[in-house]
Formats: structure tokens, C-alpha cells, sequence
């Protein structure tokens, strides 16, 4: 039987060797970076791995495509589908030592990232080292737009429910405090840099956060400013205009509210599911209203 | 030479074997060399490939004549059709896209397989992103009212029939669209019924009733309505709707307008909505009630088989959708006609409380939806041909010739498709049954309280007994598919950061404006998280009150 | 012949035999083994057939064992199977009638006719036997309906129902039976399938066993006065007992791999109330509509060891007497 | 001793049984010849007997159909089959023959290769398939089907070559014939029955094969018979006619191959399964 599985691993060698169809391509710096980039994009890590690797190992690469090969090298193991956390930190970590602000932020954020991806795996103390980068990153750049992302991951990680073994549903809700700091995270932000480019974000997951505990009238207030301060997303804004008439009408029974809002909805979103029944839950307020009224 | 010439004759099978093969390798290398495709600029012509599963008699024709109108303005490139059963076409194309053998593009909508789901997935790897090109007016709608007018504005729904949630990106290029409807044989109907057809639930039983009656007195087969599976899934999702839209406050528990899987599941499996609830009971009472009229055993019958019956008479209605009316139209050999599936009226006796209204058409969007494999050798040509198909002309002819309905803004309808089109007024369904992997039990069961083996109570029990054994796990498999499109949108947000922070290569990387693009990735991302998080909770819930 | 016993001291002048042997091994090693042990390597893992895949040891295995559907999967496949073993009757009966027509012609003249079958496809077959079962417009209800059998069945369905024999009723007065929209008639469906299952090739096999029985044997038979039946157990059985070892592990292989049939015929879900699942179906299922490839892989393999024991079992039952 | 032959009745019993069964075997074949000719409100309304007019527009309808697969057919068949026992009687005389050191091994590897399941295996070898570039070609089909088809014909023809006389091939090899000179001049004129035998075999399963091809071919002027059918049946509307013909005139290449293999094939099938 060793033999027939020496066997096999010969033809398999054969396999792969014919496999090996799409050698490195040759190209200046920048174009084959592109190249990476695409690929990780499509999903081809393995071809973005070997194009990132081949600039990042190239002798005449300048500092800027070292910065970009590595960040893409290191993004791609950590976010590929089958995650390689430990290439993925490495890489990361070799991004560090580059020394210019931008690969130390990414790289910061990247390791914090892998952290919490691992600490969700269910290593002990991850979660917490990935949390103390982030709370690191924060405070050293603290006015860099990559803190908005930081907030909003640190953020997450507290909100989230932990996947836990031991708990009937496979998962056990944050502890108590836990959540309320990370709404504190967000809240923070949004006081000091109250129009930073994802506020509209936090707001959102603030109001999502309220709604699970049931603090309907802040869910609403944060819904009703991340719709002021411009959702870029089409059905993003519509699902916010939604839930602020909904909540308004059935937690709140604030139908002013909730009739401005069913208007909007009906007059921008015709051609969605919720169409008719914003129309017919805008009549049901209004009448509701008139009777308040009389 | 000779000698084997000798041998040859003295065994006539082994000479007639050795030429037929070899006229055959010559066919076959012929056809080889025909079916090369050129890459564009040399003198072979360009072919494209294009693959669906409409094998719909009248839409292969229908789609030939479109391309030969391509053809003639480019006559230096050739367009195929590969046409797969529905029933192999997941299959075929997972196996097409694995290999890299893909066709230049394909149709990837949504059917009713399971695998259909992985679709977002393979967008990521396989296929063309379109958002550099959708913001580019459409230059075979020159002339028309549509001129100069973004290709994607030059849709009905704004291209979001192509537009893909998860990865907040444009991946398909919807062709044609269509709305389900209950077909009818008016001949046979007027023979048991004057006046209009049935507008209320009553009155189809009423109908069926005497249909069946009718066709025991003249001694024929009369199976009121020709159903299969998939026929009459059709009805049941509309009744499902209609009995049970009302449960949205009920189940929504985040307020988003939506219900997920789990919050539709979740409560089954803790109690908090029960089975024997009235909504729910009728739902399943009245599609029994209706299970009477259909042919025998229709839970086996193929969807073609029920197609069969209807066209020879032998049923007098059928539900599906604009996509069989080609067909109809051209084999029936009666009047044939269409109409809305009728509800319960408010003032029937067992359901009339109970329905809440139609199902609503209202989100319809673009159909068929082809998409472009990326590292095909035409991809310039293929969307080229894609504009043509989608541009105003083309795009109502094409549809006009098979019986379906335009995409392009504005396009007319014909005169024989106006009863298709989309209604407005009605709800969106709320509860669905086959909770995360109790899908294979409750088809099972389901077909066997249809088929009146067993009783609702005993369908409800098997039920329960499988969405105790399978749900725990289903879920969670659920979630760890929301966390691979959490972590996928995270991937993309990552690659716009790293071109805002300047990384070389990442920006010419990009199909828009990364800053626009980052912004919407992280608002969908909150908002996924959002949902997953309170599908979480309603979990934790419906377990910990789970008795 | 006594095969060489090439030592290897000796390979120094017969290394070109392994130069021989080289394309088979070649094709089999890459074309089947490869897969296959890829295939038992995906069995540890969670794998959705394309790249999602994560180590999960003994998991998809212990989840076989507890799996109700394979269980039930695996029952079926055992119905099956036994009924099978009756559906090989009439191909040797055929032979045994065929052998004993005495005119040589008319001998040659059956084979031969029996043989042109062969040609007609898969498909066909397929299409024939569904329209044959078709509830509405099927040949099967037209004649029981003609023929009174249904009633008939549907008294006897009554009376059982009635002795306690049977829970419900499966054929009900004025409702033509659907073979294969039925959880309770499709297995009966499937196992008629196939009517007269007179399987050519093995009608062969045993006419090639049946030949080597000298005529003397039959004389001597003849003398003792032994009946045509007799002469059937006792000089005809045993001697083809090698045919019918053959053919049972052809059939044993064939049963439990197969899930083609009812695939096309009733769906990845096998029919209504999964009453046709069989194990080899379910791994199509779990592969290629539930994406649990990984899943299906340990179900192959569990499957291929009852095949093997199975195959065992028959050798060892079914002895051949020299 | 003239009581051999039995009493006129049992005779007619057994001719009658045999012609009974017969007529149900040939259903089919009754069945797909009628409703050939068609439309399919007669097939509708008169399923199992001829009805007039005979529509023999639908052998046309077939034939234009079936008619671009049939090459592609033929070929693949022919290769596979020419391909599967030029590798495998090579084998076989080593197996046969010799007993060389860990060929036994390989042996009892093979003959489990018969009882693996091959539905799980099957995304392996086509990512496999996909990594030798052999996608889409009827060559690279061929071979595969090569290798599938080993295990049979290496079983039945090793039991062959082990029976048969020794002398043979001493005399071969005095006059210096090489081992593949042995296999030319001693095996393939020796086995000749079988080996057609195994040939007819081998190329009725290439030609009505379905997985495979359906998989791994993407373009429709490469399918063979069996899929290109396939999809001519996945419409959601049967033509019953046209269909049933089609699949005749995809019948008729494979009666014409009996018609003139027929002696061997009824022998060898015989002869193989004694010595399995």
C-alpha cells in the first residue's frame, strides 16, 4: 500500500506541476500592484498573494510600493476566505516597521482587527489585546480619519454577542457595562468630531444598540441625525426612514413623527415592498392624530 | 498498405468502425476549430457565449432574433446560445465557474434550487463588477428619449434588479422581468361559469366544484387546476402572504420592515407563534382545501407534465408565471386567458378575518438577469451586446417577441402582457416555514399532509420534532454564513481604506469613487451588523423560553 | 498457468514489466485514486465543495451516526436491495428455459433477441416507466381501474385497515393511487420498476455456467425420474453458482451505489416524504444542493465500507463447489 | 435412451414463456418506435397504439437535433474504448503473467477502486481535470473515461491471460519476441473473443454516459448523444414525438455495432464471467 501512495503523491506532483499554469507576470511597480489589487478583489488570493509578495521581496521596489505590497499582502491573508491570521500578523507586523504614520496606522489597525477575529475564534485574552489597540490607535491618532473605522470596530467588539460553547444558543449576550462603554466609544467620537466621513454609521449602530435595550426615543434621535447628516447607501436610507416611522408609531406613538416620516417614505421609496404599507400606516397615524386632536 | 487493406475486408464491422470514426473525428475537429474564438482584432470572428436555463419554447427564438438584429450591425461577431435544464443549471454553472470554462455570460437569477444562495459568493470571485460602466448612457439608445441618460437611470428600477446588497455593487445586467398569474381555459370556464372569472376564493372552489361535477357527467378527465410542486408553490407563497403579513409587528423585532429567517423561526421553535394559531392553521387549512382540486399525486408530477395537462384540456387553470405565456399562447388550442389568484372575500366564513391582502408586485424588479464572467476574452463586446439588448428598442421588441416584460424605462407593454403588470397594492410576505435546516423536513412533511397522509396535527408534530432536531444547528450554520458576508464586506471596505490612505495600485483597483463607496460598505456593514446582532438575541431569547 | 515469481533481485532484467504497467497506474492512480483519497481527506472537514473549508476532525462521521435521514436512507436502501435479490429470479429462470430447448438455432435465435434491447437508452426507459405510473393519464390506473383490481385493492386496503393491520389508508375508493407522488406506493413503484427484470448480461452468465453441464448428468436425472424442478435445484443451481456470486456483487454494487434513477425520476429530495431517499442520493443532496460536500465525502465513506462488508458476506456465503 | 426429449406441451410452455417475455422486454423499443411518429395530442390521447397521420416531420425535428452529437459521439466512444483496452491488455499480460513484487498490492487497490462511491469524489476530479487543462475537450473526457473503465477490463482479462498455456508465449519469447511483441502476436489473437467483448462493453457505457460529460463540456457542438438529449427533454414542454425519435435514431449506431459484434458479444460475456 506505500507504494501506491507514493504513487499517488508523484502523480499529484504531476497535478500541480501542470496546474502551475499562470506564472508572475513581469511589470513596473505600480501596474503589477494593480494587478494585486484586483485580484483581491475578486477573490483570487492566491494570485494576489503571489503578486504582493513578488513587489514586496523585489530588491528595486521603492517605499510606496512596499507600503502597498505589504498592507495588500497582509489584508489578504487576513481577510481572504479562509483567514491565515498568523501570515496575516506577520505581514502586518512588517508593515509596522516601515515607519511612515500611514503603514503604522494600517498596520495597528490590521493586527487589532486579527485580534478580535481571533478572540471571536475563541482565544483567550484576543479580544481584549485587539480592544487595547484599538483604544491605543485612538488615542495616537486621534484627528486621522482611520480612527472613525477604529471606533467603529472597537465599538462592535463590545456590542457583539461572544459566540460561547457553553451557553444553549451557542452564543451569551455582552456583560453587563460592556455594552455601555461601547456606546461611550461612539458617543465619544461623535462629540469630538461630530461630522467625521462615517458618522452616520455610528449613529446608526448607536440607535441599534438603544434599540436592543430598549431605549426607543435615543434610537430614534440617532436614526433621525444619521438621515440629517446624509446616508450614502440607497437601501441603507430607506430601511432609516422605515424604522424611525415604525418605532415612532408603535413604541414611541408619537404620530406626528412617524407621519412625517411614513410621508417621505412613500413619496421616495415607490418601488419597494414597504410602499403600500407606508401609504397605508401614513393614513392609519394621520387618522390616529385627527382623534389625539379632537 | 495492402496487406492491412486485405485484413480490413475480412472483418467488414472493423472497416465500417474505422471509417464512420474517422469521418466523425473529422466532423469533430471541424467543429473544434469553428468554435475557437478569436481574440477581437484578428480576422476570425469574436464569438460570444451565452448561457440560460429559458428553455421556454418561443424564448430561444425570441432571443435568436435578437441577436441576429446584433449581428447586423456587427457582423463581425457571432452570439450562442447554451441553453441547460433549470434542474442541471446550478450544477453546470458552479462547475463551469470552478473550472474557468465559463461561457462569456450567464443568466444568474434566482431560482428555487438551494445552491441559488451562494450567488453573492461567486459575484465576488467570478464575475464583473459593472459599476464603472453603469453611470455611462447606453449609446444604442440614441435617437430615443432615453439618449445621453446613464445606462443604469435607463431602467425601470434603476438597474437594482442588478445591483447586489451584499457587496453594495453592481453585478448584473437584468434583460427582461415578469409577474406570476392565473392562467385559465375561458372555454372550458364558460361551460360551468357565466359572468366574470372568480374574483374571491369562494368562488374559485365554487368553480372547481363544478368543474370536477362537470367532467364526471361528460365522463372526461377534468382535474380543475394542473399543478406541479413548483406550480403550486406559486399559490401557496401568495396565500402564505396574504394570511400571515400581519405577523410583521409581531416578528420584527428591529423594525427594519424585513423579517429574517431566524425571527421567523426563532418564535416557532420557542412557542411564541404556534402552529395552531388561526392565521397559521388557515393558511394550511385553506391550501389543503385547494390541494383537493389538483391532479393527483401533483407533488410528484413534473412542472412540464402540469404545463401538459393544462394545454390538453385536461385542467382548466394554472398558476405560473409570464415566462410560460409564450408557450400558452402558442399551443393552446383554446381561448386562453389571464387573471389574478383570487383571495378569500373579508366575509368568508373560516379565512375572511384572517386575510390581510394581495402579495405586492411593487418591489418587482429587473429579471434575468445576465452577468459577465470577468476574465472572459470579450468582456468589451459582451457588455456591448448587453447595451443592445437593454437599450429601449431592442429591449421591447425583444421582450414583446417573448412575452415577457420590458426592462427599459419607459418601454411600452404589449397589448396581450397588460394583465402582468406588477400590481402596487399588497403586503410582502412575513413568516416562512422552512426554517434554517428544516427545509428538506418540511418539504417532506408538507407533501405528505398535502397528499392527506397524515393530519395537521400530525404534520405540525413532525414539524416541530424537526425544527427541534435541525433548527440549533441550521442556525448557527446561518450565522456563520453572515459572518463570511460581514468579514466580505469588511474585505471590500479594507481595499477603498487602503486606497485612501494612498497605497499604490488599490485606487486604479477600484470600479467608483472609493470615498462615496467606503462610506456606503460601512453603513451596509452597521446595518448587517445590526440585524445579526438582533437575530442573535431574538435567538438567545427563543432558546432560553423555549420550554 | 502458474503466474512467474519475479524477485527483485531479479528486476535488474524485468524492470520493463513496471515500464508496462506505468499507464495504467498512471491513469488509475490520477484519475480515481487521487480524487478518491481527496475525497476521504475532505471527509475531516467542514467543505462546501469549493474553498470554505475548515477542519473539524471526526465531526461530519459522528454527525452520520446520529443522522435520522441516513438512517432511514440506509433502510430503504436494504428494501431494496432484498427485493433485488427476488428481481434476479427470472433472468435465471430465462436461462435455465433457454438451455433446455433442445434446437441449437432457436437457442442461438434467443440470445440474440433478447440482446437487441440493449440498445434502447437510459432515458427512454425512464420516460416510458414515469408516463407508465402517471396518476392522471398512466397505463398502470387505466388497467387496474379497468380490471376492477382497484377496487379490489382498495376492499383489501379497507379490510386491513379494519383487522388493525394497517394505520391508514393508502387506496381510497373514486381516488386513482399516485405511484409516485405517494410516500407508501413509491417504494412498491420502484421495486416493480424494471418488470420482467430479465437483465441480458446476466442471462449470459448463467447460459455460459449452464453450458458446462454434460449431458450425461441429465440422463442420469432423467433415470432417477427427477422432475423438471428438481433437475433446476439440484443440478443446475449449484453448477452456476459462480455466475450468481458474479452477478450479486455486480447487483450488491449497483444497489447501493445507485441514486441515478431516482434522482431524474423523483428529485434531490427523494420524492414525497423523502420515501425513495437512498444513501447514494443523499450524498448527491448533501454535495451538490446543500453545498456540505464535506458531509457527503464521509457519507461516501461510511457507504463504502458496507459495500466492501456486503461484498465480503456474499463470498463468503455464497460457496462455489469445484 | 430417447426419453431426453420432453412431451410437446412442456416445449410449448417454454417457447411460450420465452416469447412472452420477450414481448415485454421489447415494450420499450414498441413504445419509442410508435410514439416516434406522433404529435402529442395524439400521444396524449392514444399513447400506446399507432394513430394516423403519422407525423414523420418528427424524425426530421430528431435528426436535426441529434444529428450535430453523433460525431461527437462516435468519436468519443471509439477513442475512450481503443484508448481503455490498449492500456489495459498491456496490464493485464504483466498482472497475467508475472508476479512482480508489490503488483499484488496494487491489485487489491484496484478492486476497491470498484466499490468507492463516486458521487463525493467527483468535485475532486474535476478540480483535477481543471488543473491539466482537460476541461471542455472530448480528448481529455476520453481519458478519464479511460481510467474508469480499467478496473473492469484488467479483472476479467488478467483471469484470461493467467489460463491460458504457458507455451505460448516460451515459444514467443525464444524467438526473442519482446513483451510487447508477446502482447501483439500472443494475447490480442488469443483474447480475441473477450477483448471484443470488453470492447462492446466499454463502448455502450462511454456512449450512454452522462455525469461526466454534463460536467465537464461546456460547449453544445462538443456533447455527445446522452446530454445533448438531456437538454433537448429539460424544456419545459415535451415534444413527445420529435424526442422519441431522436432518441431512436440515437439507438440505430449501436444496433448497426450488435448487428455485426453480436457472435463474440454472446460468447465472450459467457466466457469472462466463468473465469470472474
Amino acid at each position: 500500500m506505500r507504494r501506491a501512495i507514493g504513487l499517488l503523491l508523484v502523480s499529484a506532483c504531476v497535478a500541480l506541476a501542470a496546474g502551475c499554469g499562470e506564472g508572475a507576470g513581469e511589470g513596473s511597480g505600480g501596474a503589477r500592484l494593480e494587478e494585486g489589487w484586483r485580484a483581491y478583489s475578486t477573490g483570487d488570493f492566491d494570485v494576489a498573494v503571489s503578486v504582493f509578495e513578488g513587489v514586496a521581496a523585489a530588491p528595486e521596489a521603492t517605499a510606496e510600493d512596499q507600503y502597498s505590497a505589504l498592507l495588500g499582502l497582509a489584508t489578504t491573508h487576513h481577510l481572504r476566505t479562509n483567514p491565515d491570521f498568523p501570515r496575516a500578523r506577520e505581514s502586518y507586523e512588517r508593515l509596522g516597521e516601515l515607519e511612515t504614520p500611514d503603514a503604522l496606522r494600517q498596520s495597528t489597525l490590521g493586527l487589532a482587527l486579527v485580534d478580535l477575529a481571533e478572540g471571536t475564534a475563541g482565544l483567550e485574552g484576543r479580544t481584549n489585546e485587539g480592544q487595547a489597540r484599538l483604544m491605543a490607535l485612538l488615542r495616537d491618532f486621534p484627528d486621522d480619519p482611520i480612527a472613525d473605522e477604529a471606533v467603529i470596530h472597537l465599538a462592535a467588539s463590545l456590542l457583539e454577542p461572544m459566540p460561547d460553547k457553553a451557553a444553549p444558543a451557542g452564543f451569551s449576550l455582552p456583560p453587563s457595562g460592556r455594552e455601555e462603554r461601547g456606546a461611550n466609544v461612539l458617543e465619544q467620537r461623535l462629540q469630538t468630531d461630530p461630522d467625521n466621513r462615517l458618522a452616520p454609521s455610528m449613529h446608526i449602530m448607536l440607535a441599534n444598540h438603544y434599540k436592543s435595550i430598549g431605549q426607543m426615543r435615543e434610537a430614534v434621535d440617532h436614526l433621525i441625525i444619521a438621515e440629517k447628516k446624509g446616508i450614502a447607501g440607497v437601501k441603507t436610507r430607506s430601511v432609516v426612514l422605515w424604522q424611525i416611522a415604525r418605532i415612532a408609531e408603535n413604541e414611541l406613538k408619537d404620530y406626528d413623527l412617524a407621519a412625517t416620516y411614513y410621508e417621505r417614505y412613500a413619496r421616495e421609496f415607490k418601488r419597494t415592498t414597504l410602499f403600500y404599507r407606508a401609504r397605508e400606516s401614513l393614513e392609519r397615524v394621520r387618522a390616529l392624530k385627527a382623534q389625539e386632536g379632537a | 498498405m495492402r496487406s492491412l487493406w486485405i485484413k480490413l475486408r475480412r472483418y467488414p464491422a472493423l472497416l465500417l468502425l474505422v471509417t464512420v470514426y474517422l469521418a466523425s473525428t473529422a466532423v469533430v475537429a471541424t467543429n473544434i476549430l469553428r468554435g475557437r474564438s478569436g481574440a477581437p482584432g484578428q480576422g476570425r470572428k469574436t464569438i460570444l457565449r451565452f448561457a440560460h436555463w429559458q428553455l421556454e419554447p418561443g424564448i430561444r427564438s425570441a432571443i435568436d432574433d435578437l441577436i441576429a438584429d446584433y449581428t447586423a450591425l456587427h457582423p463581425d461577431v457571432e452570439v450562442r446560445q447554451i441553453l441547460i435544464p433549470e434542474q442541471g443549471y446550478f450544477q453546470w454553472v458552479n462547475t463551469q465557474l470552478i473550472g474557468r470554462t465559463a461561457p462569456d455570460m450567464i443568466e444568474v437569477g434566482s431560482g428555487g434550487a438551494v445552491g441559488w444562495s451562494l450567488w453573492p459568493k461567486f459575484y465576488a470571485r467570478y464575475f464583473l463588477p459593472l459599476d464603472r460602466y453603469v453611470d455611462e448612457p447606453n449609446p444604442y439608445n440614441a435617437g430615443t428619449p432615453l439618449e445621453g441618460v446613464p445606462w443604469r437611470q435607463a431602467f425601470f428600477d434603476e438597474m437594482e434588479g442588478g445591483y447586489s446588497e451584499e457587496l453594495q455593487s453592481f453585478f448584473r445586467v437584468p434583460i427582461a422581468t415578469s409577474t406570476v398569474r392565473l392562467f385559465y381555459n375561458r372555454d372550458l370556464v364558460r361551460k360551468v361559469w357565466d359572468g366574470p372569472f372568480p374574483e374571491t376564493f369562494e368562488d374559485l372552489t365554487e368553480l372547481c366544484d363544478r368543474l370536477k361535477a362537470w367532467g364526471e357527467e361528460q365522463g372526461v378527465i377534468m382535474e380543475p387546476i394542473a399543478g406541479s410542486w413548483y406550480n403550486f408553490r406559486q399559490f401557496f407563497n401568495t396565500y402564505r402572504t396574504a394570511l400571515t403579513a400581519d405577523y410583521l409587528d409581531r416578528l420584527d423585532r428591529d423594525f427594519n420592515g424585513t423579517v429574517s429567517r431566524i425571527e421567523s423561526a426563532a418564535p416557532l421553535y420557542s412557542g411564541a407563534v404556534r402552529m395552531d394559531e388561526p392565521a397559521l392553521q388557515g393558511n394550511f387549512a385553506l391550501i389543503q382545501e385547494l390541494a383537493e382540486y389538483f391532479a393527483p399525486g401533483f407533488t410528484a408530477l413534473g412542472r412540464d407534465e402540469a404545463v401538459f395537462l393544462f394545454l390538453q384540456g385536461q385542467s382548466a387553470m394554472i398558476t405560473t408565471g409570464t415566462w410560460d405565456f409564450e408557450v400558452m399562447r402558442v399551443q393552446a388550442e383554446f381561448d386562453l386567458a389571464v387573471a389574478e389568484i383570487p383571495l378569500p372575500s373579508p366575509s368568508h366564513p373560516r379565512y375572511g378575518a384572517l386575510v390581510a391582502g394581495p402579495t405586492t408586485e411593487a418591489g418587482l424588479r429587473g429579471g434575468f438577469p445576465m452577468g459577465v464572467i470577468k476574465d472572459s476574452p470579450n468582456v468589451e463586446t459582451t457588455l456591448d451586446f448587453l447595451r443592445f439588448a437593454t437599450s429601449l428598442e431592442a429591449n421591447e421588441k425583444l421582450n414583446r417577441t417573448m412575452s415577457w416584460l420590458p426592462v427599459a424605462e419607459g418601454a411600452r407593454l404589449a397589448e396581450h402582457l397588460q394583465p402582468f403588470a406588477p400590481l402596487i397594492e399588497g403586503y410582502a410576505s412575513c413568516i416562512t416555514y422552512d426554517a434554517p435546516g428544516a427545509e428538506l423536513a418540511f418539504e417532506q412533511t408538507f407533501k405528505e399532509l398535502l397528499g392527506g397522509k397524515i393530519d395537521y396535527r400530525a404534520f405540525v408534530e413532525s414539524l416541530m420534532a424537526a425544527y427541534d432536531r435541525e433548527l440549533p444547528g441550521g442556525v448557527a450554520s446561518e450565522f456563520r454564513n453572515g459572518e463570511q458576508t460581514l468579514s466580505q464586506q469588511i474585505r471590500f471596505a479594507a481595499l477603498r481604506r487602503a486606497a485612501l490612505a494612498g497605497a499604490v495600485g488599490a485606487e486604479k483597483a477600484l470600479t467608483a469613487d472609493s470615498q462615496a463607496q467606503y462610506q456606503r460598505i460601512m453603513e451596509a456593514y452597521v446595518v448587517q451588523l445590526g440585524t445579526r446582532h438582533n437575530d442573535i438575541r431574538v435567538w438567545i431569547d427563543s432558546v432560553a423560553a423555549k420550554p | 498457468m502458474a503466474r512467474e515469481r519475479v524477485r527483485l533481485s531479479q528486476l535488474r532484467s524485468y524492470w520493463p514489466l513496471y515500464l508496462l504497467l506505468l499507464p495504467t497506474v498512471l491513469l488509475v492512480g490520477l484519475f480515481m485514486y487521487l480524487p478518491a483519497i481527496t475525497g476521504i481527506r475532505y471527509s475531516f472537514y467542514l467543505w462546501d465543495g469549493d474553498e470554505v473549508s475548515t477542519w473539524v476532525g471526526l465531526e461530519n462521521y459522528r454527525r452520520a451516526f446520529s443522522d435520522p435521514v441516513l438512517g432511514r436512507a440506509f433502510i430503504i436502501v436494504l428494501i431494496l436491495f432484498v427485493a433485488d435479490l427476488f428481481k434476479m429470479i427470472p433472468s435465471m429462470i430465462t436461462a435455465v428455459v433457454i438451455h433446455r430447448t433442445t434446437s441449437d438455432k432457436m437457442r442461438y435465435l434467443y440470445r440474440l433477441l433478447f440482446v437487441v434491447p440493449m440498445v434502447v437508452p437510459q432515458m427512454v426507459m425512464l420516460l416510458i416507466w414515469k408516463f407508465f405510473y402517471n396518476p392522471v393519464v398512466g397505463l398502470l390506473n387505466a388497467f387496474l381501474s379497468w380490471s376492477r383490481l382497484l377496487d379490489l385493492l382498495v376492499a383489501a386496503n379497507g379490510w386491513l385497515v379494519q383487522l388493525g393491520l394497517a394505520q391508514k389508508a393508502i387506496f381510497e375508493a373514486g381516488v386513482t393511487p399516485s405511484w409516485l407522488g405517494d410516500s407508501d406506493l413509491v417504494l412498491p413503484a420502484l421495486i416493480f420498476w424494471g418488470f420482467p427484470w430479465i437483465g441480458i448480461i446476466g442471462v449470459l452468465i448463467y447460459l455460459s455456467g449452464l453450458e458446462k453441464i454434460p449431458r450425461s448428468v441429465y440422463e442420469c436425472a432423467e433415470l432417477d425420474g427427477v422432475g423438471w424442478f428438481g433437475k433446476f435445484l439440484y443440478i443446475e443451481l449449484p453448477l452456476i453458482a459462480t455466475q450468481v456470486r458474479v452477478n450479486l456483487v455486480l447487483m450488491i454494487i449497483g444497489v447501493l451505489k445507485g441514486y441515478g434513477l431516482i434522482l431524474v425520476l423523483l428529485g434531490a429530495e427523494g420524492g414525497p416524504g423523502g420515501a425513495a431517499m437512498v444513501p447514494g442520493l443523499y450524498m448527491y443532496y448533501k454535495a451538490f444542493w446543500a453545498r456540505e460536500a464535506g458531509y457527503a465525502c464521509a457519507i461516501g465513506i461510511l457507504l463504502f465500507f458496507v459495500i466492501v462488508v456486503l461484498t465480503w458476506v456474499n463470498n463468503k456465503l455464497v460457496q462455489v463447489k469445484k | 435412451m430417447s426419453r431426453m426429449s420432453e412431451g410437446p406441451g412442456a416445449r410449448f410452455l417454454k417457447h411460450a414463456y420465452l416469447w412472452v417475455m420477450l414481448a415485454l422486454v421489447f415494450m420499450p423499443f414498441y413504445v419509442m418506435l410508435v410514439v416516434s411518429f406522433k404529435s402529442n395530442a395524439q400521444f396524449y390521447n392514444q399513447t400506446w397504439l399507432p394513430t394516423w397521420p403519422l407525423h414523420f416531420g418528427n424524425w426530421v425535428v430528431g435528426w436535426n437535433t441529434v444529428g450535430v452529437h453523433i460525431a461527437n459521439s462516435v468519436f468519443l466512444a471509439v477513442t475512450t474504448t481503443v484508448l481503455t483496452l490498449a492500456v489495459a491488455i498491456i496490464a493485464a499480460y504483466v498482472f497475467g503473467r508475472y508476479k512482480v513484487p508489490l503488483g499484488d498490492l496494487f491489485w487489491m487497490a484496484l478492486l476497491l477502486l470498484m466499490l468507492m462511491p463516486g458521487v463525493a469524489n467527483l468535485i475532486p476530479l474535476f478540480n483535477l481535470m481543471k488543473r491539466l487543462n482537460m476541461l471542455n475537450s472530448l480528448i481529455g473526457l476520453s481519458i478519464v473515461s479511460a481510467a474508469g473503465g480499467q478496473v473492469l477490463c484488467l479483472y476479467v482479462l488478467r483471469n484470461f491471460i493467467e489460463d491460458m498455456p504457458k507455451e505460448f508465449f516460451e515459444c514467443a519469447r525464444i524467438d526473442g519476441a519482446s513483451h510487447f511483441q508477446q502482447v501483439m502476436h500472443v494475447v490480442v489473437p488469443q483474447c480475441g473473443g473477450i477483448i471484443s467483448t470488453l470492447a462492446i462493453l466499454n463502448f455502450v457505457s462511454t456512449w450512454n454516459s452522462f455525469i461526466l460529460p454534463l460536467i465537464t463540456l461546456r460547449d453544445p457542438e462538443l456533447l455527445p448523444l446522452a446530454v445533448g438529449l438531456y437538454h433537448l427533454q429539460g424544456a419545459y414542454v415535451k415534444e413527445w414525438g420529435p424526442l422519441m425519435a431522436a432518441y431512436f435514431i440515437s439507438a440505430i449506431p449501436l444496433v448497426v455495432l450488435f448487428a455485426f459484434t453480436m457472435r463474440f458479444f454472446i460468447r465472450g460475456v459467457g466466457e469472462g464471467a466463468i473465469k470472474g
